[in-house]
């Protein structure tokens, strides 16, 4: 009954936030999304899964309810939690929190309609890291695009109609081929499936019902169906070539809305790789190993060689995004334990170190109205604090040991090394981790010309150190990193719990 | 005894004929003379399948398209003295706002 | 200087042309059907009757066919409707701004709502 | 004494706490939180010389103390403690060292009114608990951990003047050249792991001992890519050689270190002369059970090490600045350290290793004070005459000169000369590799005397060439008592392995460094190593003799050198002989334009390459997505055309439509035929 407490109580606080007057919108928002938050570390708490919850391990908080007949298929309410999506849902709700509070400072008008959005997408998206069942996934997956194209479009910068309007038709038109792709799986299950829920889903694919439709063999089926998946979901990843989207929808989006977007957004794509394609179709994503560690180690060199060309913080932070997702990519084709459950604990530490660095770039914006790394140089003269915790945040991002970012790159680059997937898979471990010189060289690269040297500013705003309610979710955030980077077994063990059952089926051990 | 297709081959002829009207005319006013062609051309075809059938249906059916037929050419008239008011001319071609 | 009537060819024809395609096709469909022998009506029948008889669902008429009573009543308010509208439509108005039906595809409509929408400020 | 190796993790932990305590609450303390770090560093130091005593008295200890990621199915990466002969010397050195640093930033820092002092010594503090971490590391995973975090620090402290535009782009340089030497030791790490399973260096399953046993056939590892085991070990080997290569300063990614002087010269003195720049050779010999098992490795270790050992040398012939002269030394003398465990001589590399860290520290503090004295003008021909206004820096500067430069009671001299013999006589026993690398090794020495003394005359000798050297400013008691200290230990820690006196003499017994370091795990002891170095040592007129003649010749080209720079530059009035140099010069005051080629690799080519991707990204990428959009937009944009408003041709497509309608029908319905 928790989470649909959970999901309950984060739609009814977006709801009292649309009808406060806009004053207080931001602090009552702030209040009222504590709630998930405490509702999410009692379910941590509580938390007493073990297995991953497609294949049969048990599901913590598990609800399964009948609720729609649809032809053959009857539509179950189901939504349960296991290692995988545990820690997602602690991630959505702590940086949901916290961008709240960044955003009392930046948003300035229609408070109230801003921060009811924002919670309205937190509800949605702790419906897509709970829910287990088709029907519920996918409605929830949809309803995520809708606050977030209102929240760039009203709220964000100069271009933001363009942005707006190419993020929601990218990543719908994505969806609709993913939806397609496992339809037609669903359809070749044929009659051996009652319901839309994943489990059985599954569970019938890995006893092998899968049988031909629309004129496919039962193998070209399965090999289909990845293929429109994983498109679907590499949008949203996104993966090297179906990035485009994510730089304009950063650039233009206020800044509580883009930690929300790199810190959790991004996470959903993910997510749903590993949850659909990874677990359901492992013999066709090993026969896919090589063009997907092609796609992975493209993501980290590419949108790493971007990064260092961008001139706007906030593009050199998206681009940079690109490339530590396409390590999550790299560590789920692996199928070893400490690859995939290294991709799982990059989702958390990427969600936490993007989030940290999109709120410092964000802070340097509230006083100096400008992320062109040329306009301005020594701002660490005059904002001490946050430049340093935009240093701290940046080495977290470098992957310097002892913060999160660390000890996921470095899960990946283990299990990726190690695997038997390909014969390779050294060459691509050893080509991805490249990327982390590239990010040193273009993370020290932009440190040094904004935040070092003597204080120069074009603007006309005089620059002072920003209010304690700006720095106090970077220090918190910071404070997580680090936590998580000493002792990454608060999830690790969780998330190799869950992930162990996928890899006896790829095959790996 | 005369074989139904002739009776379709003459209504088809009328009908086409209407259209013709109908493509080739600039003035309102003859467009509604076109259509009481194609109306007719209609009632040709009910009557031949009605004989067809040994069934009263089809000739009691055209009544009604006469009536319908009158009905619409009294709309037509009043749309027709609208369009003249504000186009001040029947001619069909200018009156083109009737679009995107 | 005789004004006879000339046939007046030209280009503005061709559309025409869609309408003897049409008859084409038709004639040909129809011309290659075969229909077997109509079975007529019976030798003497009186068919004005008939139709009478079944425009008021009586069915005493010597040859059948259906009751149009109901089409009947509706074919008569048709023709009231139309005679209204009819002269609705021809009345030259008297009293101030024609509240005619507007066919300038709502132009109007639009300059007025979006000037006055243009003056409140852009939002 | 049996318990004290249980406080070992304080060693680490006390620096740690000085950081936090510095970057907490260092602007309330007095001297702005240097008590707390010379307090922790000062406690830490105390521990190491009882760990050091400890060990000596034969104890080991090699306990892990944290799980950082426990795999359930897979193994666990942990967290030990390895405390050996090796890594309780190298702990006595960095305390000792990072101690005498923190007293001297006291004088450097605090005196000369600097701001942002609780950063400052907040940064010694994590380096110091870095540092120390990665000295005791027990697993490379943790080494590599701590190898980054110490790399951090170096960042943190060369930009620590962040406010100018020097000290940042130097600490970016800094960070970026070593982390692209760290990415192959990443590389090495996973590899190691990957073939492996573990990566402990010492206990049942340490990754050198399953080499060994792999290269004799017991079990097998797995391989990769396709290769066999010797040529994956020589690989992996290299991979790791890469970090060390590049946070020791070896010959291509040197360029860092000469730019690092940008930091304060006690930084300067404490990572990149005794501690950081150590930490690469230290790996080496961490692991050198490994390195043993592929000669190729060792080889090109040698040639590195003796090629960069003569590389630098000549550099710091020309440079004008003292710390300049300084940097180009350390990066050569770390050559000699990597051509001694190249050469196989293990115990000799840990000496110099030992000796260098006292005198080169002692120096760059000695230039530090000269640097007080001349209000921050580091040029060394704006000096002069020194000698007399500052006796304690002038004889600790002498004695650290004499040291470097290999003279005979000096420290410098028998570890140098140590490191000679060992590669001469095993390039004697049939590997030329090794003599040509002793040929440089030793061509390097005559370099090293030369602009050591050329630096000693030209600050201390001579008449006052500037108004500052006429009077200089005083340095007080916290200068000059490290100095002394550094100046004693740098005159005697010779005395510590004296081989040469050893055979030639044939006093037994004296070699205490050698016994000191046997005294290890069996698979990590000096005696092990020997017996697996894969080298023969050939003699020339029996052992004594090849000891003699490689000291003298070693001695005399040192000689040489300082006699030729005496003749030079102890007069009056020197005068600049470089330019007799003439183009010369010039290549070598550009450090044979390496920085020239590594900065024109990082401008020149990867930023074109990324500003090209990116105009093809904005380009065709996102236009091809634009395109896509654009489409429909003009679609839509000619469908739009057919509603033209003219009632006759809706009608027009009307009957069209219902012809083709008709038409299509027919033939599908078969009417016509």
């Amino acid at each position: 009954m928790i989470i649909e407490a959970l999901i309950a109580v984060t739609f009814l606080a977006a709801l009292v936030t649309f009808v406060l007057p806009d004053r207080y919108a931001g602090k009552a928002a702030f209040a009222l999304s504590l709630a998930p938050v405490i509702g999410s570390l009692y379910m941590w708490q509580q938390y007493d899964a073990s297995g991953n919850a497609l294949l049969g391990g048990n599901i913590a908080f598990e609800t399964d309810v009948v609720w729609l007949q649809l032809g053959q298929y009857d539509l179950h309410w189901m939504v349960g939690v296991d290692g995988i999506s545990m820690p997602l849902v602690v991630l959505t709700t702590i940086l949901t929190t916290l961008a709240i509070v960044s955003a009392w400072t930046p948003i300035a008008e229609r408070q109230s309609q801003f921060f009811g959005l924002m919670l309205l997408m937190e509800a949605n998206l702790l419906g897509v890291f709970t829910a287990l069942d088709f029907f519920v996934w996918f409605v929830f997956w949809e309803a995520v695009l809708v606050p977030m194209y209102f929240l760039i479009g009203v709220w964000g910068g100069p271009r933001r109609k363009y942005a707006a309007i190419k993020f929601f038709v990218y990543t719908n038109i994505a969806s609709l081929v993913m939806f397609i792709g496992f339809i037609s799986l669903v359809f070749g299950l044929g009659d051996s499936i009652t319901s839309l829920r994943l489990p059985e889903i599954a569970q019938a694919l890995q006893a092998g019902q899968l049988g031909s439709f629309a004129g496919l063999s039962a193998g070209a089926l399965a090999s289909v169906a990845f293929i429109a998946m994983f498109f679907g979901f590499a949008v949203k990843v996104p993966v090297a070539p179906l990035h485009t989207w994510l730089p304009d929808a950063h650039v233009e989006a206020p800044t509580p809305v883009s930690v929300m977007l790199a810190g959790v957004l991004l996470k959903m794509g993910t997510y749903a790789l590993l949850r659909f394609n990874f677990t359901m179709l492992p013999e066709t994503a090993r026969a896919f190993a090589l063009p997907i560690a092609l796609l992975a180690v493209a993501s980290v060199i590419y949108g790493a060689l971007l990064a260092l060309a961008q001139q706007d913080l906030k593009r050199i932070v998206a681009y940079s995004s690109v490339s530590s997702m396409g390590y999550v990519i790299l560590g789920l084709i692996a199928y070893t334990t400490y690859g995939v459950g290294g991709a799982t604990f990059q989702m958390v530490a990427h969600g936490l170190i993007s989030g940290l660095m999109f709120m410092a770039v964000g802070v340097i914006y509230n006083t100096t109205h400008t992320r062109m790394v040329s306009d301005m140089s020594g701002i660490a003269d005059r904002m001490p604090v946050t430049a340093g915790i935009f240093v701290a945040g940046a080495f977290g991002y470098m992957g310097l040991p002892l913060m999160a970012g660390f000890a996921a790159e470095f899960f990946i680059f283990k299990g990726a090394f190690e695997s038997t997937v390909m014969e390779a898979m050294p060459l691509f471990t050893g080509a991805a981790m490249f990327g982390i010189v590239i990010v040193a060289g273009y993370l020290l690269f932009a440190m040094q010309r904004t935040l070092f040297g003597p204080f120069r500013f074009d603007g006309d705003y005089d620059v002072t150190e920003a209010p304690f309610h700006d720095v106090a979710p970077l220090a918190v955030l910071l404070l997580l990193t680090i936590v998580l980077g000493v002792s990454p077994d608060i999830f690790f063990t969780m998330i190799q719990d869950a992930v162990n059952p996928i890899l006896e089926l790829g095959g790996a051990f | 005894m005369v074989p139904p297709q002739y009776y379709l081959l003459l209504s088809a002829a009328v009908f086409c004929i209407g259209i013709f009207g109908l493509l080739t005319r600039r003035n309102a006013l003859l467009f509604l003379m076109s259509v009481e062609l194609m109306l007719n051309a209609a009632n040709i075809n009910l009557v031949a399948f009605s004989y067809y059938w040994g069934n009263v249906t089809g000739q009691t059916f055209t009544l009604f398209t006469l009536a319908l037929a009158a009905a619409e050419v009294a709309v037509g008239l009043g749309i027709i003295l609208v369009l003249y008011r504000n186009f001040d001319g029947v001619d069909v071609t200018n009156a083109t706002t009737m679009r995107w | 200087m005789t004004t006879k009537p000339q046939l007046k060819l030209g280009s503005h024809l061709v559309p025409g042309l869609a309408a003897v395609a049409l008859f084409v096709v038709m004639a040909v469909v129809f011309v290659g059907a075969s229909f077997p022998n109509p079975q007529g009506f019976a030798e003497g029948a009186n068919i004005t009757a008939s139709i009478g008889y079944s425009m008021f669902n009586l069915d005493f008429g010597d040859v059948t066919g259906e009751s149009f009573l109901v089409a009947f009543i509706v074919i008569a308010v048709t023709l009231d409707v139309a005679l209204d509208g009819a002269i609705h439509l021809a009345r030259r108005e008297e009293s101030g701004q024609m509240r005619t039906i507007l066919t300038d595809g709502g132009r109007e409509l639009k300059r007025t709502l979006l000037d006055s929408d243009d003056e409140e400020g852009d939002h | 004494m049996a318990g004290i190796l249980d406080f070992a993790p304080a060693i680490v932990l006390l620096p740690f706490l000085s950081f936090l305590i510095a970057l907490g609450a260092g602007r309330y303390m007095p001297k702005g939180g240097a008590l707390a770090g010379i307090g922790a560093t000062a406690g830490s130091f105390v521990l190491s010389i009882a760990t050091f005593f400890a060990v000596s008295g034969g104890q080991t200890y090699n306990q892990t103390i944290y799980t950082w990621a426990e795999g359930l199915d897979a193994i666990n990466l942990t967290f030990g403690l390895l405390i050996d002969p090796l890594s309780s010397m190298m702990l006595v050195i960095v305390t000792l060292v990072a101690l005498l640093v923190h007293v001297f930033s006291l004088g450097y820092m605090n005196d000369e009114g600097e701001t942002g002092l609780p950063r400052y010594y907040a940064g010694l503090g994590l380096f110091t608990a870095s540092m120390l971490g990665f000295v005791v590391a027990d697993n490379l995973l943790m080494a590599f951990m701590f190898f980054e975090l110490v790399g951090l620090c170096s960042y943190l402290l060369i930009g620590f003047h962040f406010r100018q535009d020097g000290p940042p782009s130097a600490a970016k340089k800094a960070f970026l050249v070593t982390r692209f030497g760290d990415y192959f030791f990443l590389i090495g790490v996973v590899a190691v792991f990957a073939t492996f399973g573990s990566a402990a260096f010492a206990g049942p399953d340490a990754f050198p001992v399953l080499a060994e046993e792999a290269l004799n056939g017991e079990h097998s590892v797995n391989t990769f890519l396709g290769m066999g085991e010797q040529a994956w070990f020589t690989v992996v080997g290299l991979l790791v050689l890469g970090g060390v290569v590049g946070k020791s300063a070896q010959f291509p990614l040197h360029t860092w270190l000469p730019d690092a002087m940008e930091g304060p010269t006690p930084v300067s003195a404490l990572i990149h002369a005794a501690t950081m720049v150590a930490a690469g050779v230290y790996l080496v010999a961490r692991m050198y059970g490994f390195y043993v098992l592929t000669p190729t490795t060792l080889a090109i270790i040698a040639l590195i090490g003796g090629f960069t050992a003569l590389f630098a040398a000549t550099m710091g012939v020309v440079k004008k600045e003292i710390k300049q002269v300084l940097a180009y030394s350390t990066i050569s003398q770390y050559g000699y350290m990597m051509l001694g465990l190249g050469a196989g001589g293990y115990v000799a590399a840990t000496f110099h290793l030992m000796t260098h860290a006292f005198f080169k520290a002692l120096l760059f503090l000695g230039a530090g004070s000269v640097i007080i004295a001349m209000h921050h003008n580091e040029n060394m021909w704006d000096m002069g005459g020194l000698k007399d206004k500052m006796p304690v820096t002038y004889y600790a500067f002498l004695s650290g000169s004499l040291a470097l430069a290999g003279i005979v009671p000096f420290a410098g001299f028998w570890s140098k000369d140590e490191v000679l013999y060992e590669t001469l006589i095993h390039g004697l026993g049939g590997s030329p590799i090794l003599l040509a690398a002793y040929a440089m090794g030793l061509l390097a020495v005559f370099f090293t005397g030369f602009y050591t003394f050329r630096m000693v005359f030209l600050t201390f000798h001579g008449e006052p060439r500037s108004g500052t050297a006429r009077d200089p400013h005083g340095v007080r008691w916290n200068v000059k008592g490290p100095l002394a200290v550094l100046g004693v230990l740098a005159a005697t820690t010779g005395l510590v392995n004296m081989v040469p006196v050893e055979k030639l003499f044939g006093i037994e017994g004296i070699d205490f460094l050698h016994q000191f370091l046997d005294g290890s795990f069996s698979s990590l002891n000096a005696h092990h190593y020997a017996e697996l170095i894969p080298y023969s040592s050939g003699y020339i007129g029996g052992e004594a003799g090849t000891v003699a003649i490689g000291a003298a010749v070693s001695l005399g080209f040192a000689l040489g050198g300082a006699a030729l720079a005496h003749v030079l530059y102890n007069v009056p009035e020197p005068v600049e002989h470089t330019d007799k140099l003439g183009s010369i010069k010039t290549v070598l005051y550009n450090n044979y334009y390496q920085d020239e080629y590594q900065v024109w690799i990082a401008t020149g080519v990867v930023q074109p390459i990324s500003r090209v991707l990116d105009k093809f990204d904005q380009g065709i990428v996102d236009g091809v997505v634009n395109g896509i959009s654009s489409v429909s937009l003009f679609a839509g944009g000619r469908v739009k055309r057919i509603q033209t408003g003219v009632v006759s041709n809706y009608a027009a497509l009307l009957t069209l439509g219902l012809t083709a309608l008709l038409l299509g029908l027919g033939l599908l319905g078969g009417w016509f035929a």
